[in-house]
């Protein structure tokens, strides 16, 4: 039963993953990134790991994803940006592929270890915040503040320049 | 230009561009009107039959003698039509929509009737100037007929067979 | 000159003038009231309504009766004449019927303006029985008489006296009984018989024909000319709606008066008739069949270029045809194309008796005008030598083989045989192509009648639908032959015709109301011509 | 197996709930609109030609209708998104309510079975992340039907959608210091006692700034008005829904029903007491259950035969006036209810007094507390309409002001001050 959902979820998420980076539209994509996301979370579900599977959900689906449909969709098409594929693509694929064999080279030899079993409050939102604020709290807060630099460094770069620009606009 | 919500157009407060905050969120307003609906919403639960709305093809309001609804034409005692084809509704018809072609009649106290009476019910403003031009009371809007329906345009146009047999009960020509 | 006072204002007239038409002029032409009074008519001064007010006279003077002296002062205006006036009207209404809604002059009744004007709203006479009088009655084959209606005016009864000098109508009975009628035996059917529905000021005489059929405010009109013969009397063609309803003549002093015969005023009938030609015709496998005007065009092309090289072009105008038409056939097809004019009539037909009055021998109202552009009488053997089967005849408007059997035979001669014209009749019958035009009622134009007076009339209704303006068609035909025209409007026709033609210098300045007298000695034109 | 059976059990029950309020509230939306503007409203579908319960057949025969009228798919859309988001709109709606409570627990000897679907530890949060998705049916609706109406109705929804859902979670983070737990039925349990001695220890009375701030962001959520510009009709026509036509225009209708439901359910729970009786908590319901139930069955008694009564009255005020059948519905509903009246009489005058034992007790318990959640959705449900026809709908600039510049602030303010009050009282 489990394992039925399991590769269920699994499954649609590769085949989500791959449409959305074969899709042409930006929003198109979007969607089918949407999908990929809720799988994820469903997976995440599968593992008892509630807290993360809703944070999946609000943060990545609900809330990013808005953000970026809605930039997509005010500022209308984006130009299709034409990729070099001559140099990047042997790179890029062999990269992968080296990481692919690592990672099944991995996966094969912890097969045999077997996974520890954990309690059922081990996703559970107490437990994750304990993580967070408690044990992890100052690299939690110095990842805040990375985060904090980043918005302002962004602000920064996007910000117009004065002369000539109405105020107001683009701040939605 | 994209919505702004810092264009002065914002500024709804009308005293300088800050409002207060209960202001802005029109709390006493809502409040106030939400008592007005509810009022309503409560007299017209308990006291239903005392809503204006008529039951309309059930029931059918009182328009009064003044109603100027579907025409007809009068006849004379005989049942020949009362028209003598004078033409003074059709030349006072602000809308022109009544054609009469007049014929001889042999009758030498007639002389004259309509050959053919149409009306176009279509492009009638129901006006009533027909009526009030008519010398010889030939053509009335009593009928009390308002709601004219047809599903085509060619329905619409009446002959002088449907408008000298155009009553209803209890108005007799 | 007599110097005269009217309504405080000093005029000058001619000693010895009617006083109603002095009035008029003084008061800005809006006559007296009137019934009985006509300028066309001997006085009568029977309806006593045009009273005047003359200083050192102690009574009132009917106007039409009276004649203009010097030192006169008239007063039209003065509130006794008004009263007179008001009471008198009164008086001619004790009678009346006043069936307004079924009479068929409301729009155009003296009555019923006057009433509207002097009427005395609320009366003072209380009639208990108005004298019945006949109602309804045909009179002639034209004219119904309503003797009710009659005001006793005497113009109808005038008008056979002393115009038509027929004396049918007259006035019969007396007093409250009076009643106009026709002698007993005799009716009214003689060829002018209805100008008296004209004439009649009330709904008394009615025309039979018009009866009925169109309120008459609801009628539009435009000035014409009469094409039923060589007098071409003025006439209004009244129309609604694109239908004509009635001509009625137009008052020209120089050529009808105010006169019209009741033939003229029946012509209309024509133009709607069963006998229209509405759609172009091209002779295929022996029979005419109706086509689209692309296809006669390529048709006629075709058949001209196909009658080998020696193809020739005949021309027959048309005393019918408009003098812009004439010209156009012979200065674009003839002088351009160098075509054949053959001429513009058979020689002699469609000639009538001359009634002495307004109905002219000669039945075609262009004669005239034809002749002056050079267009002669031709014979049907005339006719048919000029033809060939390398010939291509083009006739305008002009019916040769129902006017004479051996021209129908001549046509025969020809390669192929174009009819120009708007009625179909024997030539268009036997014709290879038929070209519709338009009729009088639907063109612009300019006849030139007997006495050389060129006369314009004016286009009232659409012609059918498929029908083309005569000009627009000689056009065609010109590009046909390989020529354009110089004309591109239907004014530059007339423009270039007077310009070029010395015949025709008199129209350069344009052709008045009465019309243009191309040449002053138009009597010897005609002793030349019988 | 027998968990599975329960857990598809209170699934149905929970889509029985929804669809059955969902017909209410769209009769409800169209008499109670037609009745605040001094209307009749619908009043003409009928059972039979005699039923019309006051226009309540008029929902049944729109679906009817609607089920039986042509799909049209306009050539220039995208079918598959097009096609996918009445559905996505309308399972987002239901899903929300898996975390919903609607009563406490049915006792069975030693078996509890919690009257809730989904047994989650993150309820709360599952709430804001559903909701979070309920944007995507209507900006895919707008999106895929390739016109500019319904595309920049999904822009308006995705802009307001972010807005408000940052104010909903600041409240409802707010509401997790306060009963310490994001388990939904925990909070309704805490709500359960009483604050003062005298006051329901409910979430309105502990946040009343926190409720207020809820309940506009989920008007927002909700697209309803005064915040539904998405459908802004005077701008959009209709927004997002305007191509959509037969059961899948009808799916965006009931859907946005379904999910005010869903919010009026939440209101109730968070901030209301969900299905806890004020003032009567579980316990004193079970001691005093028989005393409870005659009490009820006699006031059922009395307004049964008090409706019956009226009818009567009716019925003879309107006979004659309409000529036909539907003269008859007042006698007919009037017996009805004449026949509950003596139902409810003689299970009084029989079975009195009334002993139900401990079991039964709990069931009766259960049953209160689960007829206290529906009558308080049944009220949010319909603060839903009043409010649609007192408020004209917010200009867009005004909608974003409120929702950043007022709402945010108050938001946080209301989050830090609760969190010191929480920390202080501990």
């Amino acid at each position: 039963m489990e394992a039925l959902f399991f590769y269920l979820f699994g499954g649609l998420a590769v085949i989500t993953a791959l449409v959305t980076i074969t899709r042409r539209d930006a929003v198109t994509s979007a969607f089918w990134l949407i999908a990929c996301f809720l799988n994820v979370a469903a997976l995440f579900a599968m593992l008892s790991a509630q807290f993360i599977a809703v944070m999946q959900i609000l943060i990545y689906a609900g809330a990013i994803m808005v953000f970026f449909l809605f930039v997509t969709m005010f500022l209308g098409e984006p130009r299709r940006v034409r990729l070099n594929r001559g140099r990047a693509i042997p790179l890029i694929s062999t990269v992968t592929v080296l990481l692919l064999a690592y990672l099944l080279m991995r996966i094969t030899n912890t097969q045999h270890r077997g996974f520890p079993s954990i309690s059922d409050s081990y996703g559970s939102v107490a437990m994750v915040s304990r993580k967070l604020l408690v044990d992890y709290v100052f690299l939690f807060e110095v990842t805040g503040l990375l985060l904090l630099v980043a918005v302002i460094g962004a602000v920064y770069v996007a910000r117009k320049p004065r002369t000539g620009v109405g105020e107001g606009e683009g701040h939605v | 230009m994209p919505y702004s919500i810092h264009g002065p157009q914002a500024a709804t407060g009308g005293k300088g561009s800050r409002m207060r905050g209960a202001e802005l969120w029109y709390l006493k307003e809502i409040f106030r009107g939400m008592y007005v609906t509810a009022r309503h919403f409560l007299t017209n639960v308990f006291h239903m039959a005392d809503m204006p709305t008529l039951q309309y093809p059930d029931e059918k309001p009182n328009y009064g003698p003044w109603l100027r609804s579907r025409h007809r034409l009068m006849k004379r005692e005989d049942g020949t039509p009362r028209c003598v084809a004078c033409q003074m509704c059709s030349t006072v018809c602000p809308s022109d929509c009544i054609s009469i072609v007049a014929m001889e009649d042999d009758r030498p106290d007639v002389e004259k009737r309509p050959e053919t009476f149409t009306i176009d019910l279509l492009r009638c403003v129901y006006c009533g100037m027909c009526v009030e031009a008519c010398p010889c009371d030939a053509i009335r809007m009593d009928t009390g007929i308002f709601e004219i329906a047809a599903d085509s345009r060619e329905k619409f146009v009446v002959d002088l067979d449907f408008l000298l047999n155009n009553t209803t009960d209890g108005v007799k020509p | 000159m007599a110097k005269i006072i009217i309504d405080g204002k000093e005029w000058e007239f001619e000693e010895g003038m009617n006083l109603f038409e002095a009035c008029t002029i003084a008061r800005g032409g809006e006559k007296l009231p009137h019934f009985c009074y006509h300028p066309g008519l001997p006085v009568a001064g029977v309806c006593r309504m045009c009273q005047v007010e003359i200083e050192g006279v102690p009574k009132l003077q009917i106007a039409c009766n009276s004649t203009v002296r010097d030192g006169m002062v008239v007063n039209t205006r003065s509130e006794r004449v008004e009263n007179t006036v008001r009471q008198i009207l009164e008086f001619h209404l004790l009678n009346h019927p006043v069936d307004c809604p079924i009479c068929d002059q409301v729009g155009e009744c003296a009555l019923q303006d006057q009433y509207m004007k002097y009427g005395l709203y609320e009366t003072d006479v209380d009639v208990g029985d108005k004298v019945m009088k006949h109602k309804a009655q045909a009179i002639g084959e034209h004219v119904m008489l309503d003797a009710e209606r009659c005001v006793l005016c005497s113009r109808c009864v005038r008008f056979t006296e002393h115009i038509t000098k027929t004396n049918e109508m007259g006035i019969f009975n007396r007093g409250n009984h009076s009643e106009v009628g026709v002698a007993p035996g005799l009716s009214l059917d003689n060829d002018y018989s209805m100008c008296v529905v004209d004439l009649c000021p009330v709904g008394a005489l009615t025309s039979r024909d018009f009866r009925f059929r169109k309120r008459v405010y609801r009628l539009s009109s435009v000035d014409s000319v009469c094409p039923g013969c060589a007098t071409g009397c003025n006439m209004r063609i009244e129309y609604a709606d694109g239908v004509i309803y009635r001509q009625k003549p137009r008052t020209n002093l120089a050529v009808n008066e105010y006169w019209m015969c009741d033939q003229g005023r029946l012509l209309y009938k024509h133009v709607g008739g069963d006998d229209r030609l509405e759609e172009p015709f091209v002779r295929e496998d022996g029979e005419l069949s109706p086509v689209g005007w692309d296809h006669l065009w390529s048709a006629l092309k075709a058949r001209w270029e196909g009658l080998g090289e020696s193809r020739r072009l005949v021309l027959v105008g048309s005393p019918h045809a408009t003098l812009e038409e004439l010209y156009g056939l012979k200065s674009l097809l003839a002088d351009a194309a160098g075509g054949r004019v053959l001429g513009h009539r058979l020689d002699g037909t469609e000639m009538d008796r001359d009634d002495g009055f307004l109905m002219a021998a000669d039945r075609t109202p262009n004669d005239q005008g034809a002749r002056r552009l050079g267009y002669e009488a031709f014979t049907a053997s005339e006719l048919h030598d000029a033809g060939g089967e390398d010939a291509l005849l083009v006739i305008l408007d002009n019916d040769l083989a129902g006017l004479d059997e051996a021209a129908a035979e001549a046509l025969g001669s020809y390669g192929a045989v174009a009819y120009l014209g708007w009625r179909e009749n024997a030539t268009s019958r036997v014709a290879d192509f038929v070209l519709p035009g338009l009729s009088y009622a639907e063109k612009d134009g300019v006849f030139v009648n007997k006495d050389g007076r060129a006369q314009r009339f004016f286009k009232a209704v659409d012609g059918p639908r498929q029908a083309r303006e005569d000009w627009r068609l000689i056009a065609e035909l010109g590009e046909i032959f390989g020529h354009t025209p110089t004309w591109r409007a239907h004014h530059d026709l007339l423009s270039e015709l007077s310009a070029r033609l010395d015949a025709f210098g008199a129209l350069a300045g344009g052709i008045g109301e009465e019309g243009t007298l191309l040449d002053g000695d138009s009597a010897a034109k005609e002793v030349e011509r019988g | 197996m027998a968990e599975i059976a329960w857990a598809l059990g209170k699934i149905l029950f929970m889509l029985v709930f929804v669809f059955t309020v969902l017909v209410v509230m769209i009769w409800g939306e169209r008499k109670g609109s037609a009745f605040i503007q001094d209307r009749i409203g619908p009043n003409r579908a009928s059972i039979g030609g005699v039923i019309r319960l006051g226009g309540l057949v008029h929902p049944v025969a729109d679906v009817l209708k609607l089920l039986f009228k042509e799909d049209l798919v306009p050539g220039a859309v995208n079918r598959f998104f097009y096609t996918m988001a009445p559905f996505v709109v309308m399972v987002i709606a239901l899903v929300t309510f898996a975390v919903l409570p609607f009563g406490d627990a049915i006792y069975l000897g030693d078996k509890v079975i919690p009257l809730r679907i989904a047994d989650l530890d993150v309820g709360i949060l599952y709430l804001l992340a559903i909701t979070s998705l309920s944007v995507y049916g209507i900006v895919l609706a707008g999106w895929a039907s390739n016109n500019k109406y319904t595309f920049l109705g999904g822009i308006r929804s995705t802009a307001q959608m972010i807005s408000y859902e940052i104010n909903m979670g600041l409240a409802v983070l707010a509401l997790l210091l306060v009963y310490g737990s994001t388990r939904v039925d925990a909070m309704v349990v805490e709500q359960g006692q009483l604050l003062f001695g005298f006051l329901p220890r409910w979430g309105v009375f502990l946040q009343p700034l926190g409720f207020v701030l809820f309940l506009t962001s989920v008007f927002a959520e909700t697209n309803r008005t005064p915040f539904d510009l998405a459908e802004g009709e005077s701008e959009l026509v209709s927004g997002y829904n305007i191509e959509y036509s037969s059961m899948k225009f009808a799916l965006f209708f009931m859907a946005e029903y379904a999910s005010m439901i869903v919010a009026a359910g939440f209101i109730s729970s968070l901030y209301f007491g969900g299905w806890q009786v004020p003032w009567l908590d579980t316990i004193t319901l079970r001691e005093h259950a028989g005393t409870f139930l005659g009490v009820s069955l006699w006031v059922g008694a009395v307004f049964n035969l008090l409706f019956a009564a009226l009818l009567w009255k009716r019925y003879r005020r309107e006979r004659g006036l309409l000529g036909d059948r539907r003269e008859l519905e007042p006698l007919v509903l009037g017996i009805v209810f004449f026949i509950l009246a003596l139902v409810c009489l003689g299970a009084v005058v029989i079975a009195s007094p009334w002993n139900l034992g401990e079991q039964g007790a709990a069931h009766f318990a259960t049953v209160v507390q689960v007829l206290s959640f529906i009558l308080k959705t049944l009220f949010f449900s319909w603060l839903f309409i009043w409010v649609r026809w007192t408020l004209p709908r917010f200009r867009y600039d005004q909608l974003m002001k409120l929702g950043w510049q007022l709402m945010l602030p108050l938001g946080l303010l209301n989050f830090f001050v609760t969190a010191a009050v929480v920390l202080l009282a501990r």
